[in-house]
């Protein structure tokens, strides 16, 4: 097992103060997303206007894992449709679960390609997934 | 001690591995301990040689099997000193046998306005059941809480057993703190209202000597999985005449007497608390575990236990990062270290040891309301046995060192 | 044949002992079967690599053991054609899965004045949690009764089971006659009025193909001690729907979401069914017992075994002394053979046989109801499985043809 | 295993067509003893007349162990008193559970000395003592 590439700067840097750890007035969407486990919950939120998600955040605790994954999904899907922003969270998942292995369709993925390698800690893939489950629920 | 530390570790085939190229050190006792080869030899021997179904058939190895299985009982009966071996009741984990009791003796014991009381550190197994009862009946849990050590106070224990109690069920030791309770001073307090108390004993039971009568307990739990025995084998103890008063849990072969098309008898202690075919490997398992214990000898076992506790909590009391949870004292705890590492989830922690094969556990270690009360998500915890050694503390120590700077900050 | 069979017995280490200073011939696997070494490796295996607490750890042993588990959840999904993995449900054994059945399912379903029908060939165990429910509800517990031949009649069928009926639980193949019951019939019939069907497959999922879906059935329990597992381990198997809608059965760790003081939420499908620590090592046994059924193939043991039982049902019918029970024709039977000699107890019968090695169940097989009807006290069961051979029927037969004379009889 | 000592000619002849298995008019006492796990259920029936067992018969099924020991039994206590009967059946019993193995204390017991052995079939003591049992409880 490869820490080096759970634990990179960039996963770091977004477990760390990340500018998404915040809360957004008036949002149109909050969800709470838990692991129950592991005790990690994080809370969601979501500003849409007109099916673009305008601006996006997050509170909660969790891993430096969890944290980082809900960042950096929150940078994915900022300005973008909500039906882009639930075929990115597909295209992750698929990732996780191997099951989209295609590298040009997971380019769509960016930062978030950091946690292509989750999968050989089994024990951190609910982590990892947790915020895009979330996102999901939210916004179906 | 060295030698005799060599030779008990070559007993555990699992603790020699490689895990991620590193040396296993295995600190998650406290979920489950490894099997001494004793034990595994005689699973084998077991299915080699014997194996039928006990209690029911005139041949050769159905009498060999029933033999094994009522040894074992007789084997469990003497660990924990229990009067007469009616009072053993196999079952499949302390869970289940904490369910029987809440089921088949709570439900017909506890009345609308009762109190249940257990303490705020119950492991979910010891607080979920406990919660029905008081659900279906109308009864009241009360908790016993902790003073900033980690201990219940005299006070506490005075002001939340009442003569409104009717049943008192708490851990002998938290899981998930390594906190040992005043168990006698509660049977005592508890009886003087005629309250029942039950011991969960699945984390006392592997780490030192019992003596049910003495603690003055009237039923205790415990799991094999956790002292050197297999999954699958638990055992509930009670007072013989309690048991006597139960009517049965699960219901079918084995546990009865006369069955008719609409109507069944069932049979005595302890066969009516025993349907079905009976986990007769786990028992045997189980008193080859029990029989590897007394020839080390419990005084030992918890010495040792002691030593490396003590010795593992100086060494984090020294680490600036490291916040400590549970008694400072280490003689008011068995092998158990809670802790967490400053500015990381205690899952990271976990992660990052056990890249260099180091095992501990990270969560809320199945003790949620504790977490809620000590107003924290989780925690890291080191769990050792008798089998771990002060070399591997040292290395899970350096280990933990280097969890900030995984994460990125300074130290 | 002769070298396949040779062997397939070599795998299974018990076989080829010596008792009572003769070859064991093991007769009793309707009680429990013998062991493969590859069972038992899979075992030692696992105590000396893996072996850890599954689903709440981070570190590698902990990973290993989940993914073991739940390997061999989605294996026994497989081998009876379940829709999901979160239809099987991991117990002890099959008398566990009828009691959750029983007190989480059929207590929420049945009413005062329903029906709920079983067959007079019921195990205790596929009966007393039924006499519970009927009694705690103020339902009526119905009988399916047989014909001559031991079996079901259409009849029987059409009538008991009503509009009344809620529920029907049934054995599929009956331990004390070996007859197979006409389950996808009287799942028709059942469904036709809303009732639900439970199948008691302890019998038949070690000796046939099962889909459960094809069967139509609700439900099914079974065991692996039966099918070359361990004992400590069972299945509960239901439709997700049916699963979901049920309350949890025992109350604790592994199977909550969220315990606050007073309160708790469970966790999904398949894990609110599975509280506590789980036999992990019972189902990895019952994955490798599974898979050396796959390896040999089910229509392979079936044609064996049915081929064993026709032999053997050929040899005893020419013993004038042999009364035998059960379906005549060897099609609506499993390899389950239950007799009686003439002037003689079934359990002299037994001791006798074993003093010849011969290991053969005496008595009321869980079956009292049974042999009331039959008006017999007990019969003696010969249970064959695939790894035994027409030289040990021979020889059976043969020792059987003494009995007689050791009681004094002429012959 | 000894065959041989278990199915001795003495117990074959107990065990068939006993002059024991029969029914008394007006018994004093009558109980029954069971053994469910086998299925053996035996009745015992006792004329006493202060004190003394005047007459005993039995009635039931069994196996071959059973019966004979309930037939020898029967044999032994005609004519004996309560007490006698009482300290015979303690004497039978310690002698199965391999307690009582003097000798001179065993001779009391005649024909059931039979039974000495039994202990080497484990399976079939209950069958050997239920007859015993169901004595003690009658008479106590
Ligand atoms: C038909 C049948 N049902 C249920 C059972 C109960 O199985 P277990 O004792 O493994 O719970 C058995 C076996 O004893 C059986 O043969
Ligand atoms: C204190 C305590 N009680 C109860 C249990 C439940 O034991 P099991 O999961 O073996 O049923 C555990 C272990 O998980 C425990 O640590």
């Amino acid at each position: 097992m490869d820490l080096n590439s759970i634990y990179s700067e960039l996963i770091l840097e977004h477990s760390q103060n990340s500018h998404n750890y915040r809360r957004i007035d008036a949002p149109t969407l909050s969800h709470k997303g838990h692991n129950p486990s592991c005790g990690d919950e994080i809370t969601l939120q979501l500003k849409l206007e007109s099916e673009i998600i305008k601006d996006a955040a997050f509170s909660g605790v969790g891993c430096a894992i969890s944290k980082a994954s809900t960042s950096i999904l929150i940078d994915l899907i900022t300005d973008k449709t909500k039906q882009e922003a639930l075929n990115l969270v597909d295209t992750f998942i698929g990732m996780i679960k191997r099951e989209v292995t295609n590298e040009e369709e997971l380019e769509i993925l960016e930062d978030a390609l950091a946690f292509q390698n989750i999968s050989n800690l089994p024990a951190r893939v609910k982590c990892a997934v947790l915020a895009w489950h979330t996102l999901k629920k939210s916004l179906e | 001690m060295q030698n005799f530390m060599q030779d008990i570790r070559k007993d555990f085939p699992a603790l020699s591995q490689q895990i991620n190229e590193k040396s296993l050190i295995y600190f998650d006792n406290a979920a489950t301990t490894h099997k001494p080869k004793q034990v595994i030899d005689a699973l084998t021997t077991y299915y080699e040689k014997f194996n039928a179904n006990p209690h029911r058939g005139a041949h050769y190895l159905s009498i060999k099997s029933t033999e094994i299985y009522e040894d074992a009982r007789e084997t469990v009966r003497k660990f924990i000193h229990a009067k007469s071996s009616k009072e053993i009741i196999f079952t499949k984990n302390a869970t289940e046998s904490l369910n029987i009791l809440a089921f088949s003796y709570a439900m017909n014991l506890v009345e609308e306005g009762d109190e249940i009381v257990v303490s705020i550190l119950e492991h979910h197994s010891n607080l979920l059941p406990w919660q029905q009862v008081a659900k279906l009946k109308g009864a009241t849990l009360k908790f016993l809480y902790l003073n900033k050590d980690g201990g219940i106070k005299d006070t506490e224990i005075e002001s939340k057993i009442t003569k409104k109690t009717k049943l008192v069920s708490i851990t002998h030791m938290s899981n998930a703190l390594g906190n040992i309770n005043p168990i006698e001073k509660i049977t005592t307090y508890a009886h003087q209202y005629g309250a029942k108390v039950i011991l969960d004993g699945a984390q006392s039971v592997p780490h030192m000597t019992i003596d049910v009568g003495k603690l003055g307990i009237d039923f205790m739990v415990f799991s094999g999985h956790k002292m050197l025995a297999p999954m699958g084998i638990g055992v509930l103890y009670g007072k013989e005449a309690l048991l006597k008063e139960m009517k049965p849990f699960l219901f079918g072969g084995n546990m009865i007497e006369y069955v008719y098309e609409d109507y069944a008898s069932f049979a005595e202690l302890p066969f009516k608390l025993e349907a079905g075919t009976q986990n007769v490997e786990g028992a045997l398992g189980l008193m080859t575990a029990i029989n590897y214990i007394n020839e080390i000898g419990m005084e030992k076992i918890q010495a040792i236990e002691a030593d490396l506790t003590s010795y593992a909590l100086e060494k984090l009391t020294n680490l600036d990062e490291v916040v400590l949870y549970g008694s400072k004292n280490s003689k008011d705890r068995g092998a158990v270290i809670s802790f967490n590492i400053k500015d990381v989830h205690p899952h990271d922690t976990a992660s990052i040891l056990d890249s260099y094969g180091v095992a501990v556990r990270a969560g809320h270690h199945c003790a949620q309301p504790l977490m809620r009360y000590l107003e924290i998500p989780a925690t890291t915890r080191a769990s050792f046995s008798f089998y771990n050694t002060k070399e591997e503390i040292d290395f899970f120590v350096e280990s933990l060192k280097k969890v900030r700077r995984w994460l990125g900050y300074g130290s």
